[in-house]
């Protein structure tokens, strides 16, 4: 990169800072773009096993735990509250401002990982995992289910007499259950990760009013990272 | 070609493997209804094609010649688009592939579902053989059908995916697990032809073959006649000799100490067998009943656990029958 | 811009190492795409002589059944995801793409390093995946027996999901690259055409490249975890997999295409020293072509259990893509029209593509079609067809683009008869290798056999004898390339009189392109280059010397 | 040298009411979601809650995500992305609809019979 270059917050390829905040917070829509059709297959093959099992969806949602659902859905929205304030106090100038809100927005984000870890070691706990999982209550053969889960679990006796075929599809339910939320919840813990990098670099008074497209595009990452549980909770938690 | 060495013509040998007749230069004898259809639209495309591929040839060799840059040095004059010719040249395609997709589909709608009160035959497909159940419960690896009658095959798979083609009859349909597939033909010409596994399916996708023969109705009668009752008509030994081919067991057990993908069944019956686990074990009724119905519990060491279980597919006597043969294998 | 300002330029103003590793500059990046892409040709290539080799007569040749499995599944992941992915996009796009638009560099380069870091790591990641256990599930991954054979699919496929992300960061680059670099004065339609088809490659690889990645991960997870949404014996649907694949790989075929339409619109224009015929109608049937190739996948379909209904919609949308394609094609035989051709390998290149991309895009007519196609799915008549469009078209035209700009990037000329007689030796063991799998393909076999009856013989080695000549032909134009580096003589900055902008910098570039802002204009207007020496090549000439009339109207309005 | 002349979003500043506002509306929104998801809504559930959803996403987009008041281009990316999502799923829905009684027809015969034996 040019050394000799008079401005060092614009690299030597742009024009002027305009056309570089243009570029960054272009390509950044383009990724997210990417973003929303990475997670398309995983919604192509929830809505391909929904319409075609609906009763199956309606009965495994129940082992879901709408509460902690919701509460997560407020502790995300919060945390894109404070994101996109974030973006304001930057915009402001506001340095210990943009500290604090990021800050915030990752105790946020932290939350909802505690959170979904408490629901995955209670459902790894009560066995309600896909199908081929050892502790697995919903195996086809109700003879394999291992007899920890079968003397403890508590849904055992819910699930034990239904049907073998409706057993499995239960089991994909999971199975896809554990992969959207997986996926999502990798994004959260990328979320965090991109967001204390943010705060290291605000800290070190890398931006300004007039360049702050790193807040402005770590922001929009994470307005999409909620955007997809916006729908995520609705479809996995709310089927009645 | 001298090629008796190689393990794979053993298979073949035992088991005679038909092949495609060729019918002129491009295709396989027409053996169905639906290949005349095949290849009227096969030729009507290589005709469309066809004249476009000479048409742009024909134009780049003559243009590179008249305007190659010894004649012509310096470009003369000349206009860089022509609206009325792009227009032209997209619309004479447009109707073009219109054409050419319609006497697709047309020819498609017919052949993808049988029509009702076709004969039905069941299609099993599993690494690496083809097994076929008769209306009547008669199941063989060979697949018998009438000719000028509409054979419908239903079709699932007990591992990975195969597909059916028979190339004389121009019909391919996938073999998924899970999962009834389709298709059917109306076979035109008797005789013998081969049943092709087109979907990659492992080690030995390239011999997963099978015989297709067509009858007339009474020769294909009599042929239902002789092999539906093999337990009943014959020693146990002997029916056991032919379910062991019939059930593709040929396929991977040779009887002649050769070992093919799996080990072969000379002196097998009575021999301690040693497995890749440690464990040895003496090959006895129940080895074998075992090595049928659960193939991957106990595998011979030197050989990968790659054979399907027989569950569903050999009945108790059916397997007392290929017990008695293997103990005469020696 | 003259040829002594060539003393310092991008290859030499820094040496070592990390100064091209580590390099943000878009022509280094290039440069190392493109010698890694030759890299994995001649790997890839070697899997194909040993394929080959081994079908050369019936039975056991060579290798086990098992071994051949392995090679083919190879030949296909290495050719594609290392080699022709890459190949015109990332190697000659990079190289190109930001002179062309008279730019400094890409949007991102930052990015654009990442994402060659990216391909490396998942080359490294397949060969390890051949080192531990091999692969030989086909380039396709098809479940169940991706999640079910014991070969090493988890780093295979972990290798081809990072791959996928490095297609995506390019393809993000040269979209915004061309959004938001171009120089005051470059409108859209006065954008080489190379820079369209770029930017049409470019929409497919973020917008398809995603689904592969999650198609991969899902794979992952029925082998790690056993998820089971593919699993059938767990209830899951092994045909959704397939719509998932083929959703990114269908259009993945137009990312090795649709940029090689672009190199060839450059190549037929240049060598015939002709304005290119109907610009804006070959521009839009590259965007055409993007979008329709995303409604088509159901074709890999048709006998795979998906319904009859879908695939009578996918078999007429799959026929709407010959419409675009056709215009391509007309257009370009059209450019040669009343041109002055000279025969170069660029020339011979894009000429043979003519020839090769009518029989592989003439026999898509084959494929698409609800009937034939029941006959021909899964036979070698496909293998035929998509050779000739992947190898016979994307390949011919990215040697033949590497040739065009060889000058540029190394400011040497090649030898140019050694180069025009391997590539034509080149396009005619392509013919004599893959003419003949047409024949087998309508005749009775299936692809990716090991194993065939003795009818087949004779067209397999003639084909088999067609492989070793392209193998040797390649061979000998790598050669000729790698000598040129030597005792190529010196390249002016214009040797073939283009009027793109990437021609008025210095061969090989300064550092920093252009040393001052080119001048935009037609990208197609020769008529102001003449050619002047072989040491200046084609220089502008002065518009009031070529034609007194424009200069009178200037004078006039100033 | 960019698209079009109109601005691009620096340099615009959102107010802290609009944020806050935005914010308890997306609360309220998730409450009503909740509660609309506990009732029987007669084969409108799935409709509702993806409204409800829809509306959501919309906001956080326009106001969060700024789209209200940057290029349009921007949205029109994310109009693109969702729009072959759409694609993807429509036909993926109507092909695995339609051939779903293949599988049907072979799960009654193979898994239902054999483990109920």
């Amino acid at each position: 990169m040019s050394s000799d270059h008079h401005d060092s917050k614009l690299a030597h390829h742009f024009d002027d800072l305009e056309q570089q905040f243009d570029a960054n917070k272009f390509g950044m829509w383009v990724f997210l773009l990417t973003e929303i059709l990475f997670f398309s297959g995983l919604f192509v093959a929830y809505a391909t096993y929904r319409s075609n099992h609906p009763d199956v969806f309606q009965y495994a949602s129940q082992f879901l735990d709408t509460n902690l659902g919701a509460v997560n859905t407020a502790v995300l929205l919060l945390s894109s509250f404070t994101a996109a304030w974030a973006v304001r106090a930057v915009q402001l100038g506001q340095k210990n401002l943009v500290t604090t809100l990021l800050g915030i927005t990752v105790l946020c984000a932290c939350g909802f990982m505690a959170i979904k870890y408490m629901e995955y070691s209670h459902k790894y706990h009560e066995g309600l995992l896909w199908g081929n999982a050892e502790h697995s209550i919903f195996k086809e053969n109700t003879a394999d289910v291992a007899s920890s889960v079968r003397e403890h679990g508590h849904h055992w006796g819910d699930v034990k007499d239904l049907d073998p075929e409706f057993r499995r599809q239960t089991g994909i339910f999971f199975g896809i259950y554990f992969c959207l939320t997986g996926l999502h919840g990798i994004h959260v813990l990328l979320g965090i990760i991109l967001m204390l990098w943010l705060m290291r670099r605000n800290m070190r008074g890398d931006f300004s009013p007039e360049k702050y497209d790193a807040v402005d595009c770590g922001a929009l990452y994470w307005h999409l990272v909620d955007l997809i549980w916006i729908f995520l909770f609705p479809l996995l938690y709310l089927i009645s | 070609m001298n090629l008796s060495f190689l393990p794979y013509l053993l298979t073949a040998t035992q088991q005679e493997r038909p092949e495609t007749t060729l019918d002129g230069f491009l295709f396989p004898v027409q053996g169905s209804e639906a290949a005349a259809q095949h290849d009227h639209v096969f030729m009507i495309l290589m005709y469309v094609a066809g004249f476009f591929f000479l048409l742009i040839n024909a134009a780049t060799v003559y243009f590179s010649i008249k305007y190659r840059k010894s004649k012509s040095p310096e470009p003369p004059k000349s206009s860089s688009h022509n609206n009325t010719l792009e227009i032209v040249w997209t619309i004479i395609p447009t109707v073009l592939v219109a054409w050419l997709f319609y006497i697709g589909m047309d020819g498609y709608v017919q052949r993808r579902y049988a029509p009702e009160g076709s004969y039905e035959i069941k299609v099993t497909g599993q690494k690496w053989s083809w097994n076929f159940t008769y209306p009547n419960g008669i199941q063989h690896n060979e697949l018998h059908a009438p000719m000028g009658e509409n054979v419908r095959l239903i079709m699932d798979s007990r591992d990975v995916i195969h597909s059916v083609w028979i190339p004389e009859f121009r019909i391919k349909m996938d073999v998924v697990p899970g999962r009834y597939t389709e298709t059917w033909f109306n076979a035109t010409r008797a005789g013998e032809y081969p049943l092709k596994c087109a979907e990659y399916c492992g080690t030995e996708h390239s011999s997963m073959y099978a015989k297709v023969v067509i009858h007339d109705r009474p020769e294909f009668d009599q042929w239902m006649l002789e092999n539906g009752n093999l337990l009943a008509d014959l020693s146990p030994v002997e029916a056991g000799e032919k379910l062991f081919s019939i059930k593709s067991c040929v396929a991977c057990h040779s009887t002649n100490g050769t070992p093919l993908v799996g080990p072969s069944m000379k002196n097998m019956f009575g021999s301690e067998r040693k497995f890749t686990d440690g464990t040895t074990a003496v090959a006895d009724e129940n080895y074998i009943r075992e090595s049928l119905l659960e193939p991957n519990a106990k595998v011979v060491e030197g050989f990968a656990p790659v054979m399907t279980t027989f569950q569903g597919l050999l009945k108790a006597e059916e397997m007392d029958a290929i017990i008695e043969y293997l103990k005469t294998v020696q | 811009m003259n040829t002594h300002a060539s003393s310092v330029n991008y290859l030499n103003h820094e040496t070592g190492f990390k100064s091209w590793f580590m390099t943000l500059d878009h022509k280094r990046l290039g440069l190392m795409y493109m010698w890694s892409t030759f890299a994995a040709m001649l790997l890839g290539g070697s899997f194909a002589l040993l394929l080959r080799f081994e079908l050369f007569s019936p039975g056991k040749d060579l290798v086990s059944k098992d071994v051949y499995n392995h090679l083919f599944t190879l030949h296909g992941a290495v050719m594609i995801f290392l080699v022709i992915i890459p190949s015109i996009p990332a190697a000659l796009g990079n190289f190109v793409l930001p002179l062309m638009l008279g730019a400094k560099d890409v949007a991102f380069p930052k990015i654009n390093r990442l994402s060659y870091h990216l391909y490396l790591i998942g080359a490294v990641l397949l060969v390890l995946a051949i080192l531990t256990g091999g692969l030989d599930t086909g380039w396709t991954f098809y479940t169940p027996y991706s999640t079910s054979t014991d070969t090493s699919v988890v780093i295979a496929v972990f290798g081809a999901f990072v791959i996928g992300f490095s297609s995506i960061f390019t393809g993000l680059n040269f979209i915004a690259t061309i959004h938001k670099m171009r120089p005051p004065g470059m409108t859209w339609f006065k954008m080489p055409l190379l820079c369209w088809a770029l930017y049409a490659t470019s929409v497919i690889q973020i917008l398809a490249t995603p689904v592969l990645g999650i198609a991969l991960l899902l794979i992952a997870a029925e082998r790690i975890m056993g998820v089971g949404i593919f699993d059938p014996a767990l209830g899951g649907d092994p045909v959704l997999f397939q719509h998932l694949f083929w959703f990114y790989s269908h259009p993945a075929v137009y990312v090795m295409i649709l940029p090689a339409m672009g190199v060839l619109s450059e190549l037929f224009s240049t060598y015939s020293r002709k304005h290119i015929f109907g610009y804006s109608f070959i521009a839009y049937s590259s965007i055409a072509i993007a979008i329709v190739s995303f409604i088509v996948w159901g074709h890999h379909l048709y006998v795979s259990g998906q319904s009859a209904l879908v695939s009578i919609i996918f078999s007429a949308l799959t026929y709407t893509v010959a419409i675009p394609s056709a215009i391509k094609v007309f257009n370009w035989v059209a450019t040669m029209y009343k041109g002055s051709i000279s025969f170069t390998t660029g020339m011979v290149s894009a000429m043979s593509v003519i020839w090769l991309f009518g029989i592989g895009g003439l026999t898509g007519l084959w494929m698409a079609n609800l009937s034939t196609d029941m006959h021909l799915h899964d036979t070698y008549f496909v293998v035929s067809h998509f050779h000739f469009v992947m190898v016979g078209s994307a390949l011919f035209s990215y040697l033949g683009g590497v040739h065009h700009w060889w000058p540029k990037m190394f400011g040497v000329m090649y030898d140019e008869a050694k180069g025009r007689f391997w590539t034509i030796v080149s396009f005619l063991g392509f013919n004599l290798t893959f003419l003949p799998q047409f024949l087998m393909g309508t005749r009775g076999m299936p692809r990716r056999y090991f194993d065939y009856h003795p009818q087949y013989e004779y067209l397999n080695k003639i084909s088999t004898i067609g492989a070793a000549m392209i193998g040797l032909a390649v061979f000998m134009i790598f050669w000729n390339l790698w000598r040129s580096l030597k005792t190529g003589k010196k390249a002016s900055p214009n040797p073939w009189g283009a009027a793109t902008l990437e021609w008025q910098c210095a061969s090989p570039p300064t550092p920093h392109n252009f040393d001052e802002a080119p001048a935009v204009g037609d990208p197609y207007d020769m008529s102001l280059i003449q050619f002047k020496s072989d040491e200046e090549g084609y220089l502008p000439i002065n518009p009031c010397e070529h034609d007194p009339l424009i200069c009178k109207v200037e004078s006039t309005e100033a | 040298m960019s698209d079009s002349h109109d601005h691009s979003s620096a340099g615009h500043v959102l107010s802290l009411k609009m944020l806050a506002g935005t914010f308890v509306a997306l609360l309220l929104l998730t409450a009503l979601t909740v509660a609309t998801g506990k009732m029987d809504l007669h084969g409108f559930d799935l409709g509702v809650a993806m409204i409800i959803a829809t509306i959501k996403a919309t906001i956080v987009a326009l106001i969060f995500m700024h789209l209200k008041w940057d290029r349009p281009f921007n949205g029109y990316i994310f109009l693109v992305a969702i729009l072959f999502v759409g694609m993807f799923l429509a036909y993926v829905v109507v092909d695995t609809n339609t051939y779903q009684n293949d599988i049907k027809g072979w799960t009654k015969e193979n898994i239902s019979n054999s483990t109920a034996e």
